[in-house]
């Protein structure tokens, strides 16, 4: 049998291969004009599905966004928009 | 702070949403040591460790429901005996994230014991004032009148009977180094007094208000408004207790200036499906009860930071 | 090596075994009658005799949940219980075998409530029978020493991994002083050698996931893995046992036999009874009677092969259990039977419930258990000195 | 000479059974007795009576000593030897006599003369009497009579040598209790063995 005895987990991160991405019925858009890369969006996604690379908005986790909208509701610039999937 | 190592992958399965995430993903920004991870049951703990996945890249550990506090004094316990020994050389923080019904209720023993023995620890509990993971029961810590699976709000009784336990006034009178409460809508306050309870000389206890759309009948996209609105209620105000000295911070430090309006309880409870019954004309007066009492509390923290 | 031979009380041995493991942790909450070991140990810890990190939590539910975690982080973890206390841990019980946590525990056997009886039968030992743990019993104070060092070895084997009790009789051994010789504490340091975690938490750089919530399809694989677990234990204890007889000359096996050979008569018991009844046995040897005792020294997993074995032939078999369970059979009957079934013949086996709640298993009244059989006066199931 | 000659050679197998109260060192002579046992070779099992009595109820406390390896865990139901520390148990306490056998005797902390004892008693087993307390009280300054109690224990039986006893006293007090009070301790052992009658 291959399982690690006792049902531990041994490799670190992996629910990243369970997308929760077809959760969603709404997804966000980033209006890039308006953005300013303030991170809110970022510092409040619960799904850590806000892709940030070297202090800039990069995009969104699609894989695993839930569509919850807090990202849209939070940011400063209104540069979010939730749209039917 | 975006530079910082991912604690908390996604795939986890908390719903959308959801405040647990939030808190969580903040409370792992306040220390950049390396972190063991104890978790109570619960909502956080199922839906972060659904095997064979984890969406922890920390060591983690959940045994039961009313026992993280114990749980993670054992991992700090190992820890002290290992490093004494010189067979880990790291300087590790040791953290338990819980419900409120793992912390108010079930687990209230087991956290009062590992505060009085005083381990290095920081427990957080995320209170969204109900059994959530179960399906919406009550607890000690959910709100007068708020309705549950196990306090419906009936014909006769409307949701919830009693106050709910004040928590982090109890855990302050075990006179630990910094005890504090925070909302997830003030990142920069969470992370804060987190980033002063994983550094304190002893235990720590951090109690986060965690909005629940699917308990509190609200819309997952306004879990932050949601957090601002109870401290703006001072239904949740903030503060710290630093060895011993109370302190009001952020909005609620606003308020008692005056610099920032108090707003009516009445717009948190309309604010929130768990509460829709008490608009009724019959339960007027409970409403009123729940706004005195509420009135009373800030009232008494104002004048415990004053001293 | 001569060794000098001590005065101790069983608690007392618990504790001095500890002293010389030198565990990393040892987290208890301490009760009557397990209390001496937990006292004894504070003063060791007081005195600088150990470096173990001891908490004295403030519950036994705590104190298992500390054990637990400390063992998950990768520290060596003893602690010790009784009675309601055990009870009181249950939840941990099943939680510390299913993660799989290879801790040590004392249990000074007590009666559970109610009404509440501080004294000694197997009701908390028994309680706790199915939950996932190795369970060893002692017949005296020399055998609960050999047995919460020889646990570690057990426990700990790479192919074990699972928690082990070391049961030993409330008061009768716990708090009775009696003659022992000590191991010199370099050769218990090298019997149980340095402890290798499996998968600990404080290995930062290969984080592990302790305690996920398991689906319907890994929770059965997950059991059977710890099933797989109890069968290894078997050889695991006898390869323990035997290193343990080449450092100490002490020779244990998995079912101990007393005269069982040429016996026609057989009683089967755990504990300090089995003292007892040999010296019973011996009198009624004299009297011309063939009558024998054993014990399984290693409860669970239960050795079922070696009690078939021993119990092949006679023509009686009591199987004397300090345990009622109510609204059925008791556990160590149930399990000699059940182990019994392979036979191509079954004995008579007849039930005994007796010493509930500190009643004194006397001789007078421990021979009746052989010579009822002998003249066919016992019943299927018998409750030996209950005052009717 | 010892009073009451053991003639089982060295196949030694004694039960005693002790009488007190609680708080009066009964539990302590026991573990006294058995360390000087051990010390001398012999096995040993000694046990009080457990339960939740507290300071003064009436207590018991059971011996085995033998030669050879003691497998007998139960209480002790017919004592070669019974011990009583406190002269207010002499008569009240029925179970003192109970299960005295031919060649069982009676040791008491008593003031009157071992005939006395007897009739108090109500036995016709021998008996023997030592005035305990006062010889504590003279010679330790408080009425604990526990160790006087073994100074006559070996002089009525020798299930250990008086020297092993002392050595054992020695050692066990030594470090714990102040010389001062370990030599009065001892004064008591050798007087009582004097005067046990």
């Amino acid at each position: 049998m291959s399982l690690v005895p006792g049902g531990r987990v041994i490799e670190p991160g992996s629910a990243l291969k369970f997308e929760t991405g077809d959760w969603r019925s709404f997804r966000p858009i980033l209006d890039r004009e308006a953005c300013i890369d303030c991170m809110t969006c970022w510092i409040y996604c619960p799904d850590d599905s806000v892709i940030v690379n070297d202090g800039k908005f990069c995009d969104f986790r699609m894989t695993h966004c839930k569509g919850c909208g807090i990202c849209a509701k939070v940011c400063p610039k209104k540069a979010i928009t939730m749209v039917l999937e | 702070m975006s530079k910082s190592p991912t604690r908390l992958t996604s795939g986890h399965r908390l719903c959308a949403g959801c405040g647990e995430g939030i808190i969580v993903r903040q409370v792992l920004m306040a220390t950049d040591k390396p972190v063991v991870v104890s978790n109570a049951t619960g909502c956080f703990e199922v839906s972060t460790s659904i095997y064979p996945y984890t969406a922890w890249n920390v060591p983690w550990i959940h045994t039961a429901f009313g026992n993280a506090a114990a749980t993670c004094a054992g991992t700090e316990a190992a820890y002290q005996a290992l490093k004494r020994q010189g067979k880990i050389k790291e300087d590790v923080r040791f953290v338990a994230f819980a419900g409120d019904g793992g912390t108010y209720d079930i687990g209230f023993q087991a956290l009062s014991g590992a505060l009085e023995r005083g381990h290095q620890m920081m427990y957080v509990c995320m209170n969204n004032e109900a059994y959530m993971n179960t399906g919406i029961q009550r607890s000690g810590a959910t709100a007068l009148g708020a309705s549950t699976t196990t306090s419906p709000a009936g014909s006769v009784i409307p949701g919830k009977v009693g106050y709910p336990k004040d928590l982090t006034m109890i855990v302050a009178s075990h006179n630990i180094p910094y005890v504090a409460q925070v909302s997830p809508h003030n990142w920069r306050d969470m992370i804060a007094k987190c980033g002063k309870g994983f550094e304190c000389k002893g235990p720590a206890f951090i109690n986060a208000m965690s909005p629940c759309p699917r308990g509190w009948r609200t819309d997952p996209s306004d879990t932050i408004a949601l957090a601002l609105l109870s401290v703006e209620t001072c239904v949740w105000p903030l503060y710290e207790v630093e060895n011993g000295n109370y302190r009001l911070t952020a909005e609620s430090a606003k308020i008692a200036e005056g610099k920032l309006a108090k707003r009516p309880l009445t717009d948190w409870l309309n604010a929130q499906g768990r509460f829709k019954h008490l608009m009724k004309d019959k339960w007027r007066d409970l409403i009123e009860d729940a706004q005195a009492d509420i009135d009373k509390k800030w009232e008494r923290l104002q004048k415990l930071c004053k001293l | 090596m001569e060794h000098k031979d001590i005065a101790i009380n069983g608690d007392s041995a618990i504790a001095m075994a500890w002293k010389q493991i030198n565990p990393d942790v040892c987290a208890a909450y301490p009760i009557t009658p397990q209390t001496i070991i937990v006292e004894r140990f504070s003063d060791y810890v007081a005195d600088g005799e150990v470096s173990t990190e001891f908490v004295c939590t403030e519950s036994e539910h705590s104190a298992l949940t500390l054990c637990i975690a400390s063992a998950a982080a990768g520290a060596r973890t003893v602690t010790a219980t009784a009675s309601v206390g055990l009870g009181y841990m249950w939840e941990m019980l099943g939680i510390a075998s299913g993660l799989r946590m290879p801790l040590t525990m004392a249990v000074s056997n007590r009666t559970l409530s109610a009404p509440i009886n501080i004294h000694c039968d197997h009701g908390d030992a028994m309680a706790s029978r199915d939950a996932g743990w190795l369970m060893i019993f002692a017949e005296n104070v020399q055998e609960a020493y050999d047995n919460a060092i020889i646990a570690l070895r057990i426990a700990e084997h790479k192919d074990v991994q699972l928690p082990m009790m070391t049961c030993l009789d409330g008061f009768i051994l716990t708090h009775a002083i009696e003659r022992m010789t000590p191991i010199d504490t370099h050769d218990v340091k090298e019997f149980v050698g340095e402890y290798k975690p499996v998968y600990p938490l404080l290995d930062l750089k290969n984080p592990v996931t302790y305690g996920v919530m398991d689906s319907p399809d890994f929770f059965y694989e997950h059991r059977y893995q710890m099933k797989m677990a109890m069968d290894a234990a078997l050889d695991v204890t006898e390869k323990v046992f035997k290193d343990f007889a080449k450092m100490t000359g002490r020779k244990y096996s998995l079912v101990e036999e007393y005269k069982c050979d040429d016996a026609d008569y057989v009683a089967v018991c755990l504990g300090s009874t089995f003292g007892t009844m040999k010296a019973t046995v011996d009198i009624l040897r004299k009297e011309g009677k063939k009558v024998g005792v054993m014990m399984p020294r290693l409860y669970r997993p239960l050795p079922s092969k070696d009690i078939a074995k021993a119990v092949k032939g006679k023509k009686g078999v009591a199987v004397m259990d300090k345990f009622m369970t109510l609204g059925g059979y008791s556990p160590l009957y149930e399990d000699v039977v059940a182990s019994a079934v392979c036979l191509d013949k079954m004995p008579e086996m007849y039930s005994y419930v007796y010493g509930l709640g500190g009643r004194d298993a006397r001789v007078d009244v421990l021979k009746t258990v052989f010579t009822d059989m002998i003249d066919k006066k016992a019943k299927k199931v018998n409750y030996l000195g209950v005052k009717l | 000479m010892p009073l009451f000659a053991i003639e089982r050679g060295l196949d030694l197998n004694m039960e005693l059974c002790w009488h007190g109260r609680g708080g009066q060192g009964v539990v302590t002579a026991n573990e006294i007795l058995a360390e000087t046992a051990i010390r001398e070779g012999k096995y040993v099992k000694a046990f009080p009576e457990f339960g939740p009595e507290r300071m003064g109820a009436p207590i018991r406390a059971f011996t085995r000593i033998s030669s050879d390896l003691i497998r007998v865990h139960s209480q002790v139901y017919e004592p070669d030897i019974v011990i009583v520390l406190d002269p207010t148990l002499v008569g009240k306490v029925k179970s003192i006599t109970a299960g005295l056998k031919k060649g069982s005797v009676v040791l008491a902390n008593y003031s009157g003369s071992s005939k006395e004892l007897s009739e108090a008693l109500g036995t016709d087993v021998k008996c023997y009497a030592v005035d305990a307390t006062k010889i504590s009280t003279e010679e330790i300054g408080k009425p604990m009579a526990n160790t006087s109690m073994l100074g006559a224990l070996v002089k009525v039986s020798p299930i250990v040598s008086f020297g092993s006893l002392e050595d054992q006293m020695t050692s066990k007090f030594t470090g714990k209790l102040p010389d001062k009070i370990i030599i009065k301790n001892l004064s008591a052992l050798k007087r009582a063995y004097a005067e046990v009658k």
